[in-house]
């Protein structure tokens, strides 16, 4: 099977800090991929390479066979990378309803081009992260757990074939927690994800892979057991981790 | 400084002001509250109303006021003297802020709102030709006092005359003459970059070298520019004569920065007294101008051979020996183009006569009379000289004075004749449909 | 004239010109910088400067040195009290909404040129210098004036600079640029902070234009030149950078200098002000500025 | 933004056409002459909001594409000789190719740095008007001469200077650039457009190429305010260089902000507000400014979102 998305000497410098170091990387399609590592590993900074956010300053990407290293974050979007943002970004003073049409009336644009279909799409996204029934709020005044969801809402609407998720377990109750973990496996039924997390529990329980960054490489990869194992991964956490 | 308590008088000024208004007041009556209009009266006992649009405020409120009072004077004295046709006169004032845009809007404002019989005083070149199609649209007659070549051309419509003030296309073809015979022969032009300045860059070249003389460089400043220094280079250095016309908030600058660059040691300068309208010639900065010449309309200081008629019209307007207002010598006049407001006010009573004009159903009429004039003898009406007038091209043209800064006065030097600011007209008014 | 003599008038003409708007445009970077508020009537309070410069001078009389030391003090201490009331009055209330203060420092402009045209008049009134001395060189004669004015404008930016750099005041403004929350939760009054800011930000432009005034004269409409080249000048300097605000102040007005020696006036205007246009189009975010926040 | 009720939304437009529509028999002619130039301006003012409103751009150069239409028409007439329908369109065809070429270029900016910018690059618009004088008159201006302004349908011929057809020709752009409008900002290009206000990062990784749809806008916009320069120059009969000074990018703004930014109707409601306060007012003092001035100060306290913004806040949020 041919990997969804590679990374080939994957680089990227910030001044003179290397924060992405030459990171050869590959997803495989249906994976649930984890990517753990201590602050400022470069995490973020890797999917944000991936997404199109930032411009890497050497190395190549590839989404299913074609380079996408020179395209703008938009087109990778419409081709299937979905990003969701760690620090909170839903349009605050739009409704809920407005923020995820505003994805769902994208992925409609080639399909059928009636309101209804963009409604449908709209409601459906709503109902898998359970916000249906604050559709018409200000997405501004929703919960911060909710707005969390709704974020993944924002990104499901984008019917994606690669979701990136920036830690999106951040300040959750514990009981929201449990139903995301719900969640994400549904997701994973018809898309690739990709997530950075802290919560190691959360990681353990939904990764199929981890992959541990630190200080902008890869430190090690394989299942949840192998790294838990790991000794490497283990000093990197509770030795030189700051 | 000569006055100490300049900044005192302000309040003085703003006096004067207010007096002199007192008197249009008195005139315009419920005029001036807006939209107030007296349908009900008999006709014939109805006063003639004149709407004038004013620069109260904008880039030309310095001219506005001057042209306000003087219409003032010459609206009491025609009253005094029985009014126009029996009919007393009213003036009701607007503010076209001396933006084109809002003088459209204003003509349209007399035309609808005031109802008044003409519109009349307008002096800046665009508010005029953007003015122009609402007058022409609404059929109404519109008196300007500009100096623009723009009425002459016969660009604009039947209904838009200058009766009362030469053209500047005239004033300069007579001004050529003399420049050449008595200044120099090689001359440079410093001129705004806009239109005022394009009559002048375009005029005086073929007038100077019908009389032997030459320009030799051409120095057109932008209109926003506040500073000049940097332009001098620009002048040649074998310049007889510095032929300048700036205009704007930015002249004295323009003389003073002639003066640091020069010294004394400069050469003949001529310039348009536009520039230094409503300045005291003696202001700090301008006696680098001592012993040179400008062009007047009217003269600002009194002369020794004033007529009887230009004393009792300065008398009347209320400016002393000095050009500036009786009581407060610092507030100088724009002498040089404000007796347009007095003779053209004249001129629209001669034709108004003629035509035995009733009411705006008679505009039509009016128009043809005005058209028929030809020429205005001097006297208490067009004080500033006699002046013959085309009605092809409903422009009149009159004498124009040289005058010398001399001793911190300016003495006219040389007075040009009618004949002199002839030139060939170019089409005809009157075969537009009225 | 030569080439030479041409261009080093050209650059003394220049530099006259950005001493002046170094002046204005820092005011207006300040009141920017700080308080986020685009200040559409900081080109009527350098008017205001100028026109009371003019009332000043021509109250006292006697030696115009006198006068015009007079106004360099007292007009720009007018000029900010009258800012202080209009921030108080509105902008706090406004609670410097970016859109709403637009609105009301345009209500601004109109009633200060207003009151200027009704209690000063349309007229162009000229203001003495505090001493004429026409220097003399081998090529064309230059106001000595116009030099004084150079050196009393550095004076004054180095002494902006010190006063920004070196002291508690500085601190304080700069603390409540970089984040006005944190600061008023670390006990700084942002509240006065931007009061005096506002203020201060109008006495630089009444201070700039007393400067100027005996080279160009108080008018009534002369505030709007300085305002969009201030703005030009405090974007392409960075906001709230001093050095780039007064290195952009000598940029535009040297090449405004240099640029009228090869063209006709009005296209060398048009090309300096495309060229100035196309610097900030391919270099958004200012020469000195970092990143856009 | 409300997604609910369409049909009172577009009851509201129609309503206030058939209103300014039935004012044209009622007016007294004064007033009936200025709603007309009211309504030419307010389309200046809907194309600035387009930009302003929607997408959050604060241009201080819209005086260019105002004077892109009133140029482009006015020169056709002028210099060309064209018809009116021919003239409209070449304003048209000038403000698409200013506002393209201003917008490739000035969009590499944002936020302050957009505002002087536009500004800079009317500035350059405004002194390449003075420096051509012999083609555009410079700042005098030109007439367009009365005989030329008569619109030819067929047979017929509607002359533009007869108040009744100039009121009922500006009632028509006025009401088409209303309902485009309308239908724009209610549509998903209306949404995106919105989204890109309130967050463009966030919006470009939703899939949507933000330049490009922000060049639209800036074109959109362009288009209608040259809709509305050449509407000037065909029905009033002047183009001049005022038009394209700083003085009338400033308006347009100020008209938006008090009418209501991101309202269809708050341009109507700013300009008419405008204009109405400088007409009252000059009527009684010559310092009718200092008046105006403070009305304005009044009105952003009072209504800090403009006149229709703060209704739509408080009382009618269904408003579009």
């Amino acid at each position: 099977m041919m990997p969804l998305l590679t990374t080939k000497g994957l680089s990227r410098d910030f001044g003179g800090l290397r924060a992405v170091d030459n990171v050869d990387f590959a997803l495989m399609p249906g994976e649930i991929r984890a990517v753990i590592g201590p602050n400022g590993a470069g995490k973020t900074t890797f999917v944000s390479l991936v997404s199109g956010r930032i411009q890497p300053s050497a190395g190549m990407i590839v989404f299913d066979g074609t380079d996408i290293t020179n395209l703008p974050a938009y087109v990778r979007v419409r081709q299937g990378i979905a990003y969701t943002f760690q620090i909170t970004s839903v349009y605050a003073n739009l409704s809920v309803y407005a923020n995820v049409a505003l994805p769902a009336q994208l992925t409609q644009r080639h399909g059928s081009h009636s309101k209804s279909a963009i409604q449908a799409a709209v409601m459906t996204a709503l109902e898998r992260t359970g916000l249906a029934d604050r559709a018409h709020m200000p997405a501004g005044q929703l919960s911060y757990g909710h707005q969390r969801l709704l974020e993944v809402a924002m990104g499901l609407a984008l019917k994606p074939r690669l979701l990136i998720l920036d830690e999106p377990t951040q300040g959750l109750a514990d009981s929201e927690i449990d139903n995301f973990i719900t969640l994400v496996r549904e997701i994973a039924k018809n898309a690739t994800v990709l997530l950075i997390e802290h919560n190691m529990p959360v990681v353990m329980q939904l990764a199929d892979r981890i992959t541990v960054f630190n200080a902008g490489r890869i430190l090690a990869e394989g299942t949840p057991e192998a790294i838990r194992d790991n000794a490497a991964v283990q000093e990197a956490y509770l030795g030189t981790a700051p | 400084m000569a006055d100490k308590n300049g900044f005192f008088d302000l309040s003085k000024t703003a006096l004067t002001r207010r007096t002199a208004l007192k008197g249009l007041a008195a005139g315009a009556g419920l005029g001036l509250a807006p939209g107030f209009v007296r349908y009900s009266q008999a006709q014939s006992s109805a006063p003639i109303k004149i709407g004038f649009q004013s620069h109260r405020t904008g880039i030309g409120a310095a001219y506005g006021r001057w042209y306000e009072k003087t219409t003032a004077a010459a609206v009491k004295a025609i009253n005094a003297a029985g009014g126009i046709n029996g009919r007393q006169v009213e003036v009701i004032i607007e503010d076209d802020g001396t933006d084109p845009g809002r003088g459209a809007e204003v003509v349209g404002k007399f035309a609808t709102q005031h109802k008044t019989d003409i519109v009349f005083g307008t002096l800046f070149s665009h508010v005029v030709i953007g003015s122009a199609p609402a007058a022409g649209e609404n059929k109404m007659p519109y008196f300007v006092v500009s100096e623009g070549h723009h009425v002459a051309s016969t660009k604009l419509n039947r209904y838009v005359f200058q009766p009362g003030i030469t053209d500047v296309k005239s004033q300069i073809q007579s001004m050529a003459p003399w420049i050449a015979a008595n200044a120099g022969k090689k001359v440079t032009q410093i001129f705004p970059d806009f239109a005022f300045g394009y009559d002048h860059r375009d005029y005086l070249p073929p007038a100077l070298k019908a009389q032997g003389g030459e320009v030799i460089a051409q120095i057109a400043i932008p209109p926003t520019e506040s500073s000049f220094t940097k332009y001098f280079p620009q002048i040649p250095a074998e310049t007889e004569v510095i032929y300048h016309v700036m205009v704007g908030p930015a002249v004295l600058t323009f003389v003073k920065e002639l003066g640091e660059f020069y010294g004394s040691n400069r050469p003949q300068l001529f310039g348009f007294i536009d520039s230094l309208e409503a300045t005291d010639i003696n202001s700090p900065g301008l006696e680098f101008l001592d012993g040179s010449h400008f062009w007047e309309g009217s003269p600002r200081y009194a002369q020794a051979d004033d007529s009887e008629a230009q004393k009792a019209y300065r008398t009347a307007v209320g400016i002393d020996d000095n050009g500036a207002a009786v009581g407060d010598p610092k507030d100088v006049s724009t002498a040089a183009h404000m007796f347009g407001c007095w003779e053209t006010l004249y001129v629209v009573k001669k034709a108004m006569e003629d035509a035995g004009y009733k009411g705006p159903e008679d505009r039509a009429k009016l128009v043809e009379a005005t058209e028929a004039l030809t020429a205005f003898a001097e006297g208490p009406e067009h004080p500033q000289g006699p002046k013959t007038f085309n009605g092809k091209i409903h422009q009149c043209f009159g004498i124009q004075n040289i005058s010398k800064v001399e001793g911190g006065k300016l003495k006219v030097v040389h007075k040009t004749k009618i004949e002199d600011g002839l030139y060939e007209a170019k089409g005809d008014y009157t075969t537009q449909a009225l | 004239m030569h080439f030479g003599p041409h261009l080093l008038l050209a650059a003394l003409e220049g530099l006259v010109t950005s001493a002046v708007l170094a002046l204005t445009a820092l005011g207006l970077s300040l009141v920017f910088g700080v308080m986020r508020v685009v200040n559409v009537a900081h080109g009527e309070f350098f008017m205001l400067g100028a026109v009371l410069a003019w009332a000043i001078t021509t109250a006292i009389g006697g030696h115009p040195a006198l006068g015009f030391l007079a106004a360099l003090v007292i007009a720009p201490l007018i000029v900010g009290a009258i800012a202080l009331v209009a921030e108080r009055l509105v902008l706090r209330r406004l609670n410097y909404n970016p859109e709403a203060t637009i609105v009301a420092t345009i209500g601004m402009l109109y009633i200060i040129q207003q009151l200027a045209l009704t209690f000063y008049g349309p007229e162009a009134r000229p203001v003495e210098p505090p001493f004429n001395y026409r220097i003399l060189l081998p090529w064309f004669g230059y106001s000595g004036y116009k030099l004084s004015v150079i050196a009393a404008s550095a004076l004054l930016l180095t002494a902006t600079w010190l006063v920004l750099t070196r002291t508690r005041i500085g601190l304080v403004m700069r603390a409540t640029q970089y984040d006005s929350e944190t600061a008023q939760a670390f006990g700084i009054p942002v509240g006065r902070v931007y009061g005096g800011v506002f203020a201060l930000g109008a006495m630089l432009a009444a201070i700039a234009a007393v400067l100027i005034v005996p080279i160009s004269q108080a008018h009534y409409l002369m505030g709007q030149d300085p305002l969009l080249l201030s703005f030009i000048v405090v974007i392409i300097g960075g906001l709230g950078s001093l050095r780039g605000t007064v290195v952009a102040a000598v940029l535009i007005g040297l090449s405004d200098g240099i640029i009228s020696m090869f063209f006709s006036p009005t296209l060398a205007k048009i090309i300096a002000t495309l060229l100035v246009a196309m610097v900030l189009v391919f270099r958004p975010q200012g020469l000195f500025g970092t990143t856009p926040r | 933004m409300s997604e609910a009720s369409p049909a009172k939304a577009y009851a509201l437009h129609l309503g206030v056409i058939t209103l300014l529509f039935v004012l044209s028999f009622l007016l007294p002619d004064y007033y009936h002459g200025l709603l007309a130039r009211i309504m030419v301006l307010a389309v200046f003012a809907m194309g600035y909001n387009m930009l302003f409103g929607y997408v959050g751009l604060l241009s201080l150069g819209h005086a260019m594409f105002f004077a892109a239409g009133l140029y482009g028409a006015g020169l056709a007439v002028i210099q060309l000789g064209w018809s009116v329908p021919a003239a409209f369109a070449a304003g048209l065809g000038c403000g698409v190719v200013v506002s393209l070429v201003i917008g490739l270029l000035a969009l590499r900016t944002t936020g302050v740095a957009f505002m002087i910018v536009t500004m800079m690059f009317a500035q350059v618009f405004y002194l390449l008007i003075l420096y051509f004088a012999t083609w555009t008159g410079g700042d005098q201006g030109m007439v367009v001469p009365q005989p030329a302004r008569v619109l030819s349908l067929g047979a017929t011929s509607l002359e533009l200077t007869n108040p009744t057809v100039r009121y009922m020709t500006a009632l028509g752009l006025f009401s088409i650039v209303l309902l485009v409008t309308l239908a724009i900002v209610r549509s998903r290009y209306g949404r995106v457009l919105v989204a890109i206000r309130e967050n463009e990062e966030r919006t470009k990784m939703l899939g949507y190429d933000t330049f490009s749809n922000k060049l639209a806008a800036v074109v959109i916009s362009g288009i209608i305010c040259a809709a509305s320069g050449a509407a000037y120059a065909l029905l009033f009969g002047y183009v001049g260089s005022s038009f394209a000074s700083v003085q009338y990018s400033i308006l347009p703004l100020l008209w938006v902000l008090l009418g209501g930014a991101a309202t269809t109707l708050g341009p109507l409601i700013g300009t008419l507000f405008m204009y109405y306060v400088i007409d009252i007012t000059s009527g009684y003092t010559s310092a009718y400014l200092l008046i105006v001035g403070i009305a304005l100060i009044l009105l952003v306290l009072f209504f800090p979102k403009g006149i229709l913004g703060s209704i739509r806040q408080r009382w009618l949020g269904w408003l579009p």
